[in-house]
């Protein structure tokens, strides 16, 4: 088949999997958190078929390609971590301080938690919470390619690194959904308990490592390490 | 004079088959105070969301009709846009962002950035809001879910008049909130009529306190509006007396316990 | 004496809801609470419905104590309630809402209701029967088979009155029934609630704006304000207490009632 | 319906009928013979299509019942499937290979694990619980994997024919009628289900927790129910889906199975047991579909290569549309149909009179 059709093809899901998130999220009868979920994988799917399409599903290691190294460092204390590791750590405290910043103290990011909770008050008091939407779904990828860019140069590029994505998810419940805060301490546990399941475990049981973090911490703390509690309903 | 808000025939069906008002036209002159009365599920909060315009979710149209907004067409526009232009709703429910603190909620909005500057609408300050709501002054940094009844309310129109509204729709003012502060919010209502000149349109199932500060009002029942005229001619009228405000054929209130064990009928026309 | 609360204190995040209150309901009374927004009315009334457990103090229900059951345990013992905000169940029929207050008195259990023969099908007739009634009591036939959403807020309370009805309990939470109805649907309500009264005997608690409902029909008035009680009695002698028309009901209100 | 004319009952009982017109009697009654005769005129292929798309409702169905009905978000079902596979293929290794004891073990297992997430469902709400089920899916997969490692067979475990006694359950046309029968009961017992009382317990917790607990229903025994029979159902779909592949593999149960299930309760229309069997036959017959019109279209050699991102993509595409465009999945669609027709010639029904 001719190579453009599949271009095209592959642009028409990448396409409708960066609108629907902001068309589906208000329209769906369920609640929006699990619009939110579906619309996700809905996301996930289309664009790995996208790239499947146009790349193939072949492994690569982007590096040498882009002729780039990535070094062994030594850090005061004896241990060794490569470059990117170093790059990995510096662009999450960065993304973290400045996306705390922003929907604290920036009235964009006010809007954006207005709208988030309700979406027709935010709409009548003229706030397009559409626009709002697919910003914060583009922020959200866009930090996600990052770690995806980050971990493709470090470790290797395959079309099934979206697994990566729901460790994501391991993390943001353990440090708990609504506290920005708790994903420093989240990722830690969840990364340590992988770390420490590849040296004393097998390989296979480090991949289940972050869900078994999830369940066990679920029926303890629901709501995560530091999130808030939710409050009683209102009668 | 061109009304600032004006309804033409207005037709909304919900989920492409029921029909819920049929035909509404009513009109709202600058700095006029307009009651739309109406027994429950007349209609009278669907026609307010078809006039500040529906989201997706509501899964209604308008199939029939037209909204006018200072003589140009605005039927079908989106939420955020009418609100733009100064079409302002403070809703009956879910009026306040309850995980925002008072200030946060007052600030989502104040950045005058996105509102244009040359409409001729007074542009209103955070003082102003202070100024006519000394109770938030006092919890600005408490979070909006923690506020009662009567303090949500205030800080639902204090959010609605930092839209710098040109028409302020509100939707059951009174709902649900003790007799004494719904007689110093209608007051304020009025009071912001008269030193902003705001147009406001009044939904209201308390017919008495509507009347108490509107000029004109409109009757509303199974989507259709039966009835109209200035309050004194609404007064005079023996069916909003008797079904509406609870006076008897004779002078002075009906008690409760007084009450027909039959569904009474009204004759509107 | 149906309920007695008895010295019922509810905190909040440091935040004191109810702060010693006292008062009971005898049995076949209409007994109104009011107070302004934010006085704790509702919260007590989440107390005696176990949505909330009170700090200290004490809730007795005819013989037993009932401060921090579940709810659901605390409908065993017949006691049923209606919401400010209706909370109905949107997706369902007006006869289902009002079949699933008959739940506490039906047997079925999973596998009995999928095959739906024989005993459960016959007792699901039987509580339809009930339920009939029901819905003749409060004149809702037109509506029976609607879907709860669709329908308006007024007949929606009246469909909530309908579903605690059917759980036929003892004493009956009234959470502000005629917010968001006109005159002439209070006119209905007040019909319901003395019907209820004076053809059922059920004993209630109401929590009630409307003062012109609350001076005609209430049988005793409680006045909560800054959770605490300053005020109880019959709602003559209650009403025109200057200290309640300070807190609650302003000028106007009470001018009007020296009027009328 | 909502709609004023129609068919007057004189008894409850009548009032209760599921099928209460003559003309619906004869629809249904023409439905089942035709899908009695179907085998002297389908070929083999088409009815094992139908077979699969029964077999698939039947999970489609257990995971209504939970998250259509109890509206409890599962993402984890095709781990529930797993079990059930996998608890057939443990018997099979230990030699019991008798279908008498293997759905029973695993709708047993099943309930077990329906336990293990129910009890913590009972504290998590929206996406915790679609990730706790979706962890949970992944543990079963790895426990699973170990068995399936361990057993020394690689590649899976192969499962004899079910054995009734003399009778074995073998050939297309037997299973057709074996899993068209089971798919159509698991139906009626959904359809049931929700006009009896634990099912409208179950639609109240999904509606209005609170509401819920204030008539007297104890939420958290009825949210475990709901996770024990859904679960115990969909590990018997499971292990019917060893019979009837005759082959268990972890690699069939992966996480893109999970999704299929959930795309089918909402392609097909959450909370109806119509809208199920529709949204399972949808998601099955969809690949096949994609395959049929790639053949039609005679694209040149090495399309094969690109049937599976192709598939994938059309399975997202129409994922998306149904989330955007139609909420209400195939049920809406068949519901809007209906309206048309019984309004016709008006568009809108009209405003009730005066009540």
């Amino acid at each position: 088949m001719a190579r453009p059709a599949l271009m095209l093809l592959a642009a028409l899901l990448g396409v409708t999997a960066t609108v629907t998130p902001a068309l589906a999220q208000y329209r769906i009868g369920m609640s929006a958190a699990i619009a939110a979920v579906l619309v996700t994988i809905t996301l996930g799917i289309l664009l790995r078929a996208a790239i499947v399409l146009v790349y193939t599903d072949r492994i690569r290691h982007p590096l040498p390609l882009l002729g780039l190294a990535n070094p062994p460092r030594r850090l005061p204390g004896g241990a060794v971590v490569s470059t990117f590791d170093l790059l990995t750590v510096a662009v999450a405290a960065t993304l973290f301080v400045g996306l705390f910043a922003f929907l604290r103290l920036s009235p964009l990011g006010i809007q954006m938690r207005a709208a988030g909770e309700k979406p027709l008050l935010a709409a009548q008091r003229g706030i397009n919470f559409q626009l709002l939407f697919a910003l914060s779904w583009a922020l959200a990828g866009f930090a996600g390619a990052l770690a995806g860019i980050l971990y493709a140069n470090n470790v290797r590029l395959d079309p099934s690194l979206g697994v990566l994505g729901l460790k994501a998810f391991a993390v943001a419940l353990v440090g708990g959904l609504d506290s920005l805060g708790g994903v420093i301490p989240g990722a830690l546990i969840v990364a340590a308990v992988e770390v420490l399941s590849v040296r004393y475990g097998d390989p296979l049981l480090a991949d289940v490592s972050p869900f078994l973090c999830l369940l066990a911490m679920l029926p303890v703390r629901p709501w995560g390490l530091f999130g808030t509690r939710e409050e009683l309903e209102r009668v | 004079m061109i009304p600032d808000l004006e309804l033409e025939n207005l037709e909304v069906v919900y989920h492409h088959v029921a029909t819920a008002i049929q035909g509404v036209s009513l009109r709202v002159p600058p700095g006029a105070i307009v009651a739309l009365l109406g027994t429950n599920g007349a209609g009278k909060t669907t026609t307010l969301r078809a006039i500040s315009g529906f989201l997706g979710a509501d899964d209604a149209q308008i199939v029939g009709g037209r909204v006018l907004f200072q003589g140009a067409t605005v039927t079908g526009r989106p939420p955020h846009e009418l609100a733009r232009r100064g079409l302002v709703l403070v809703p009956e429910r879910d009026k306040v962002f309850e995980t925002l603190t008072v200030q946060e909620n007052l600030r989502a909005l104040v950045p005058g950035a996105r509102v244009d500057h040359d409409a001729p609408r007074p542009p209103v300050t955070l003082e102003q809001v202070f100024h006519y709501f000394p109770a938030l002054a006092g919890r600005r940094r408490q979070l909006a879910g923690y506020l009662s009844g009567g303090e949500r309310q205030m800080l639902a129109l204090a959010t609605a008049l930092l839209c710098r509204p040109r028409v302020l729709l509100v939707d059951e003012l009174s709902l649900g909130l003790a007799p004494r502060v719904i007689e110093s919010l209608m007051a304020l209502v009025a009071r912001l009529r008269d030193e902003l000149g705001l147009a406001v349109l009044l939904v209201e199932q308390n017919a008495g306190a509507a009347l108490a500060v509107a000029s004109y009002g409109y009757v509303m029942e199974h989507g259709r509006i039966v009835y109209d005229g200035t309050v004194e001619r609404l007064l005079a009228h023996e069916d909003v007396r008797e079904f509406y405000l609870g006076m008897g054929r004779r002078a002075g209130r009906r008690s409760y316990t007084e009450v027909k064990q039959y569904q009474r009928r009204r004759r509107w026309f | 004496m149906v309920l007695r609360v008895e010295d019922v204190t509810l905190d909040f995040d440091g935040l004191r809801a109810l702060s010693g209150v006292s008062m009971s309901v005898d049995a076949g009374g209409l007994a109104a609470l009011v107070g302004p927004n934010g006085a704790g009315k509702t919260c007590l009334l989440n107390c005696v419905g176990g949505f909330y457990a009170p700090t200290s103090g004490r809730i007795v229900f005819g013989d037993a104590a009932i401060q921090g059951l579940p709810p659901h345990r605390i409908a065993a013992h017949g006691i049923a309630r209606t919401f400010q905000f209706v909370e109905l169940f949107r997706g369902m029929t007006v006869l289902d809402n009002i079949l699933l207050g008959r739940h506490r008195h039906m047997r079925a259990g999973v596998l009995a209701g999928a095959l739906f023969w024989g005993r459960s099908r016959r007792e699901e007739t039987a509580h339809r029967r009930r339920v009939e009634e029901i819905v003749e009591f409060l004149e809702l036939e037109r509506c029976r088979k609607e879907l709860v959403a669709s329908l308006p807020f007024g007949v929606q309370k009246i469909v909530a009155i309908g579903r605690a009805l059917a759980l036929e309990p003892k004493l009956l939470l009234l959470d502000e029934p005629s917010t968001g109805m006109n005159r002439e649907e209070k006119e209905n309500l007040a019909r319901f609630l003395l019907r209820i009264k004076h053809e059922l005997g059920m004993t209630m608690l109401w929590v009630e704006h409307d003062m012109e409902l609350v001076g005609d029909l209430a049988d005793t008035v409680t006045v909560l304000d800054f959770g605490q009680r300053i005020a109880a009695g019959p709602p003559g002698a209650v009403l025109h207490d200057p200290r309640v028309i300070e807190a609650y009901l302003g000028r106007a209100a009470s001018r009007e009632k020296g009027a009328g | 319906m909502a709609f004023g004319g129609g068919y007057f009952k004189t008894t409850y009982a009548g009032d209760l009928a599921l099928i209460d017109t003559r003309l619906r009697r004869a629809a249904l009654g023409l439905l089942v013979f035709a899908l009695i005769v179907l085998p002297r005129f389908a070929s083999p292929f088409m009815l094992d299509l139908v077979a699969q798309t029964a077999l698939a409702a039947v999970g489609a169905l257990a995971l209504n019942l939970l998250t259509g009905l109890a509206g409890q978000v599962s993402l984890g079902h095709a781990g529930f499937i797993a079990a059930g596979a996998f608890t057939t293929a443990v018997l099979v290794e230990h030699r019991l290979p008798s279908p008498l004891l293997a759905l029973p073990a695993a709708a047993l297992v099943g309930a077990g694990l329906g336990v293990i997430v129910g009890i913590p469902a009972l504290r998590l709400k929206g996406l915790y619980l679609a990730l706790g089920t979706l962890a949970l899916h992944h543990v079963v997969l790895y426990a699973c994997g170990e068995f399936q490692s361990h057993w020394g067979a690689n590649t899976g475990v192969s499962i004899p024919p079910p054995r009734f006694g003399a009778w074995v359950l073998k050939g297309t046309i037997a299973w057709y009628y074996a899993l068209t029968a089971i798919g159509g009961l698991v139906l009626v017992l959904s359809v049931n289900l929700q006009r009896s009382r634990a099912g409208r317990a179950w639609m109240a917790i999904r509606d209005r927790e609170i509401a819920a607990e204030s008539v007297g229903i104890d939420v958290a025994r009825y949210k475990v129910l709901a996770f024990v029979w859904s679960s115990a159902l969909t590990s018997v779909a499971g292990a019917l889906f060893a019979y009837q592949r005759a082959f268990v593999s972890v690699e069939a149960f992966g996480f893109f199975l999970a999704i299929e299930y959930i795309a089918m309760v909402i392609i097909g229309g959450l909370g109806s047991a119509l809208g199920a069997v529709l949204g399972a036959a949808f998601v099955t017959l969809l690949p096949y579909g994609i395959d049929a019109g790639v053949a039609a279209l005679r694209v040149p050699g090495g399309a094969e290569y690109y049937l599976f991102p192709l598939k994938f993509g059309a399975f997202g595409l129409l994922m998306a549309a149904f989330l955007v465009f139609e909420p209400q999945g195939l049920v809406g669609i068949w519901r809007r149909a209906r309206n048309w027709v019984v309004l016709w010639p008006l568009r809108y029904r009209p405003l009730r009179p005066a009540s």
